[in-house]
């Protein structure tokens, strides 16, 4: 066990894929010999050399798209987009390209492409550094998306998301890449896909949260629980595949279910989570299901914190979820 | 074409010029795949496949290309490459079953006729996006010589993919890389009704490469030699180390765009005609005449010798039965996510004899 | 009134709104001498002149990038994709500009552009010819999406599209293209965006759906008439903005939802339906909220008829879900 | 700046070369910028403004080419631009107001500093995205000249923009189209951390043009009256209808890329020392005061004069209050929807005191 921030645990588990494995590449902007601008690639090219840590032209187009060429080829490539809201430029190669390519081509040619990106809101970054997009992918057969919200997720999802065979989006919570920290198992650790994190239980409803709302719902649980509210908390972090076991489960013991993400509402992973519960939990829900999330408005940049949720609005989400049945 | 039985003897490498019974070869897939984009027009307008987009035009510069590179090396193509596929050994049969999209599709009935696959002849599954194979081709070739494989990457995009994001980034990324990449415009004058000189001002496609720091030739698309000896130097320049080239190959598409095109809305007969006149398969057939490699005998034979093993192609196919419903949900991923199965479960329950629910 | 095909419709819309306003241009590939490849274009390069309808190169980057620039300079460009699978490529210009635009300059910038795109199966198009990807920018706030399913309101919307001050992604049903006629209002017909259309009355289930996927369940509805089970069939027709008003007064009444598109099931539009329902008709509802979609894999061509939802699967859905309670 | 008061004279239409009065506005709108600049990284270090991306070392390329165009022209921005907008008008108190992303903020604070949006100066709102403003600047040119109006537009953007999809599309497209556009390229020597060449092969930036069929220019960034004349002839072939001109001007960034960056850990001292030597701001003042159009009392006077405007500026941004926190529902539309009036009042409750549920 060792005591790392989250962005450090990301730059651990980069250095200890390509430690084990020589077929991994990281490629991006100033990932090489700045280290990142987060410095998640930090010593990567000292230690591996510019063979295997690729300082590209600014180009997302030519990451992702040069990225699934080595992967055809059969390596294990690891793209950095700089901040997700600058995927878009490479959202062709990623929906077109890599999320079909297994498909189109009868499993002829598999494609493992992880694509690693900074995503969300909290660090007053405005319309362009903040957003929290994730549904797009989420929508897109083909690919699997997932976020930590610890600094031992991080690495274990991330030397999963590397030994996988699938394209993965990779999402990191940049708000709280370093203020959160905790213990990061040692050496091979390995969280699988599709399994939920039970953050704390409860029993008076469930609350879905991933990424940077993790933190946030977790305070909002400890302040309901002074006023005699248990709310479980689960953290989905695989959002693709989603573990639909572990939602229903506990929706099945609550019959309660608040949703909260950061991402903009319409069509937001939030509406998922709710179809499904609508369709697969309906018998068990005594109220409502309700969902804490960004408006629907792009991300403003002074006035950050009253679109970001924030414990307030998870806590009078739960209550009034809690006082209606 | 059998896996390898037909398959056109490998260049020696220092060889620039195909000769003898190699330009032989040449012909005879040539031949083949005018024969192949005939019929296939015709099995599009019979309904027999549901679409089509033919090469007719285009022949030489397919097979010159695809036979100046190695069976090591990996073609990432675009939609009009069959014949490419063919004289890297995919079997005829694979060909005609992915046009059927039958069972024996390679690719499982998953894509739109042309759009091939082919792991073992190292063909990437093409998409019909334009442009998107280009910058996958650097890449592949930035991994080879990241594992000192001495290979090269060949991608194929007409004159309209020039415009594509993917071109700029793809040639940038080339360039800067030093990628052991060739880049294979098959300039056809036409991207569906619009004119390669409405497409860009350049004054040619291949002067695009200078703005990312490495040389682009043209070179005359009909003449099968002229393309071979410009992939061939393209291919040496790509293993020494001397990075990427952009090969220009003028040529004219004499049919449609595909079958969903009406060219008569766009352009000229005169246009198409005046094209035919430098039609590359005739050109090399009078060149093989003239060069006593070949008789009227020999090409009514070879010519003949397309047509059976395309008909027994299709009577094959058309034999070949259905994929099965519920394949749709493989491959997706490598393992199927408890939704997806849960998801052919439920398919499976529509499909079965009076439905699901009732 | 005339009797038109939908793409018709789409085609005398065009012409209409060239006439009467000289600011708004026609762009994209293939749409004027070729009038379109579904000829929606058809007769406007003859009528209008190679200055309002512009052949352009293959860029959908360039096609948005410079529509942008033309409606920020005060003109109305209606922008043609050639298939909403192409559009990817412009997400960037779409997502980043054009619906940030007025929000990100403080209401100094509006930019109003009409970006059409053909959409959806049953043509035998395979993976790229055949998308429904809606959500994608449903979930982009600073769009609005419109869908029509009949030629009247395939000018109606249009119209209204062109005339409103926000970007509008106009998505056509090509399956229907020419398969549904209808009498089309002549003159200055629009139809206001934000309000749903009942297709048909019904007491025992509403059924959402949207473009080609109407006419699936107006046939299953009939079917299931005669079985005795009376099935309210919206056409949302608006998705952004939706109008939550009928729909939840439609459940208000049946009780009971289906939910039918073409897209894939993950975060799709049916889950925001679903979760607007099960958030605020929660009450109102006897049974669960059932999806019959496009499944969770990328779009197959041999088996396009596996992948799509038919009157079948629809009428399987509605009768589960009025036995269910 | 005022509005309008201190804007240097409009050119005359056939002058080709800032002199006189001229060219000490233009050291004075260099002065400001300069002083501005300094200003702003130490208000970010003092955690009173957010971010910043300083412009040091590009005043001339910037001073230069704005005061090139007309008050009529359209300018598509990316952020190092501030002091273009000041040239064309803009006010400082509204230039620092967006930094300070307060209620004076003409955008209403949605944008981080650096992301101007001036209306009435033509100032098309910046983005964070690099290079998507470069086909909208085509487009608008395209409008123009659709109304008949005798305009150019001009767009900024950086070495690491050519790489961008959006500039490969937007000169095709102004090639094509021959738009009276003018693409203003600041190679400043570095994208972040990378060096301009790695960025692309090509020996230059401007021969890019030449892929799309016009005409390139490689300027002395440093040089005001070059940037001046080069920008001058690109606007007048514009306007005459020749069609656009890709100028390459040639600075350095001097300081960080912005606020949250450390170029020590990718550049050595050394080369920022040498590109000081050729400091545009110093250049132009030996210059000045070698012509005699300045004096040392005069350029203390200048700077003086900034300085003072500056801190004014500062002091009543402070002053402005912050935002109406329910602002953040205007403009997604041009009405607001049902769903985001809902939204608001849902919002509105929660900021109320006490809170929503309590
Ligand atoms: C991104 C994208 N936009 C539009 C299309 C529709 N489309 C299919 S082929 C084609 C023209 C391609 O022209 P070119 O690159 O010259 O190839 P050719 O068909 O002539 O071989 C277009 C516009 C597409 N497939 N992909
Ligand atoms: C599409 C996109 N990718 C990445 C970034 C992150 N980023 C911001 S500025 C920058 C470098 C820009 O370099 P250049 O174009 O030379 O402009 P300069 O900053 O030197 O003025 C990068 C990579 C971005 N803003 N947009
Ligand atoms: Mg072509
Ligand atoms: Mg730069």
């Amino acid at each position: 066990m060792t005591e790392l921030t989250l962005v450090q645990a990301v730059n651990r588990g980069l250095q200890e894929a390509m430690r084990a494995d020589p077929d991994v590449i990281v490629l991006g902007e100033d990932v090489g010999v700045n280290g990142g601008v987060f410095r998640a690639t930090e010593g990567l090219l000292k230690e591996f050399g510019a063979d295997r840590v690729l300082d590209t032209p600014l180009s997302e187009t030519g990451i992702v798209g040069s990225a699934i060429g080595m992967a055809l080829y059969g390596l294990k490539p690891v793209a950095e987009i700089q901040f997700l809201d600058f995927i878009y430029p490479a959202f062709d190669q990623i929906v077109s390209e890599l999320a079909k390519m297994r498909y189109r081509s009868g499993g002829q040619f598999p494609c493992h492409v992880v694509v690693r990106a900074p995503y969300g809101g909290g660090i007053k970054g405005g319309l362009y550094h903040s957003q929290s997009t994730e549904a797009y992918f989420c929508h897109t057969a083909g690919l699997k998306v997932v976020v930590p919200s610890t600094p031992a997720d991080a690495k274990g999802l991330l030397r999963t998301a590397i030994a996988d065979e699938d394209p993965v989006l990779f999402l990191e919570p940049k708000r709280i890449y370093r203020s959160v920290t905790g213990e990061v198992p040692d050496g091979d650790h390995r969280v699988p896909f599709g399994s939920a994190r039970t953050v704390r239980a409860g029993s008076d409803v469930s609350v879905f949260a991933y990424g940077a709302m993790v933190p946030v719902v977790t305070e909002a649980a400890a302040a309901l629980e002074a006023e005699g509210i248990s709310a479980e908390v689960i953290d989905l972090r695989s959002l693709v595949p989603l573990d639909e076991e572990a939602v229903l489960a506990s929706v099945g013991r609550t019959g309660r279910a608040v949703v909260v993400h950061e991402a903009a509402r319409c069509c937001g992973f939030g509406a998922e989570v709710a179809a499904v519960l609508a369709e697969k939990a309906f018998y068990s829900l005594k109220a409502p299901i309700a969902r804490v999330t960004g408006y629907d408005t792009p991300f403003p940049y002074a006035l950050e914190n009253v679109y970001l949720p924030g414990p307030d609005r998870v806590v009078a989400a739960v209550r009034d979820t809690v006082r209606a049945g | 074409m059998a896996a390898t039985a037909s398959r056109p003897s490998a260049p020696a490498p220092s060889e620039d010029r195909l000769g003898g019974a190699r330009l032989v070869d040449a012909y005879r897939a040539m031949v083949l795949a005018r024969a192949l984009d005939e019929r296939c027009l015709s099995l599009q307008r019979q309904g027999r496949i549901g679409f089509y987009a033919p090469h007719a035009g285009q022949e030489a510069a397919l097979v010159g290309s695809a036979l100046a590179v190695a069976a090591e090396d990996w073609v990432f193509p675009a939609y009009r490459e069959m014949t490419v596929a063919l004289v890297r050994g995919a079997s005829l049969q694979a060909v005609v079953d992915q046009l059927f999209g039958d069972a024996g599709d390679l690719a499982k009935g998953r894509q739109m006729p042309n759009h091939f696959a082919f792991r073992d002849q190292h063909f990437v599954s093409a998409s019909s996006p334009i442009g998107t194979q280009i910058p996958q081709a650097v890449g592949a070739a930035m991994a080879a010589r990241y594992r000192k494989q001495a290979i090269t990457t060949i991608t194929y995009f007409g004159d309209g993919a020039t415009s594509s994001n993917d071109f700029h980034a793809g040639l940038n990324f080339a360039g800067v890389f030093r990628a052991p990449t060739i880049f294979f415009c098959q300039n056809n004058e036409w991207a569906i009704s619009l004119p390669r000189e409405r497409q860009t001002r350049s004054s040619t496609l291949a002067m695009k490469a200078e703005a990312y720091g490495f040389p682009g030739v043209v070179v005359d698309g009909n003449d099968v030699n002229a393309v071979y000896a410009a992939v061939r130097a393209a291919r040496a320049r790509a293993v020494a180390g001397d990075g990427p080239t952009l090969i220009e190959a003028q040529v004219y598409r004499f049919g449609p765009h595909s079958t969903s095109d009406d060219p008569r809305r766009y352009r000229a007969d005169a246009q198409v005609e005046e094209a035919r006149r430098r039609d590359p398969v005739a050109r090399l057939r009078a060149e093989l005449l003239a060069a006593q490699l070949l008789d009227e005998a020999a090409d009514a034979a070879l010519a003949e010798e397309a047509r059976t093993r395309i008909g027994e192609a299709i009577g094959r196919a058309e034999a070949t039965p259905a994929l099965e419903p519920l394949s749709i949900f493989d491959d997706v991923f490598a393992q199927p996510t408890a939704r997806l199965a849960e998801q052919r479960t439920d398919c499976a329950a529509h499909l079965a004899p009076g439905g699901r629910s009732s």
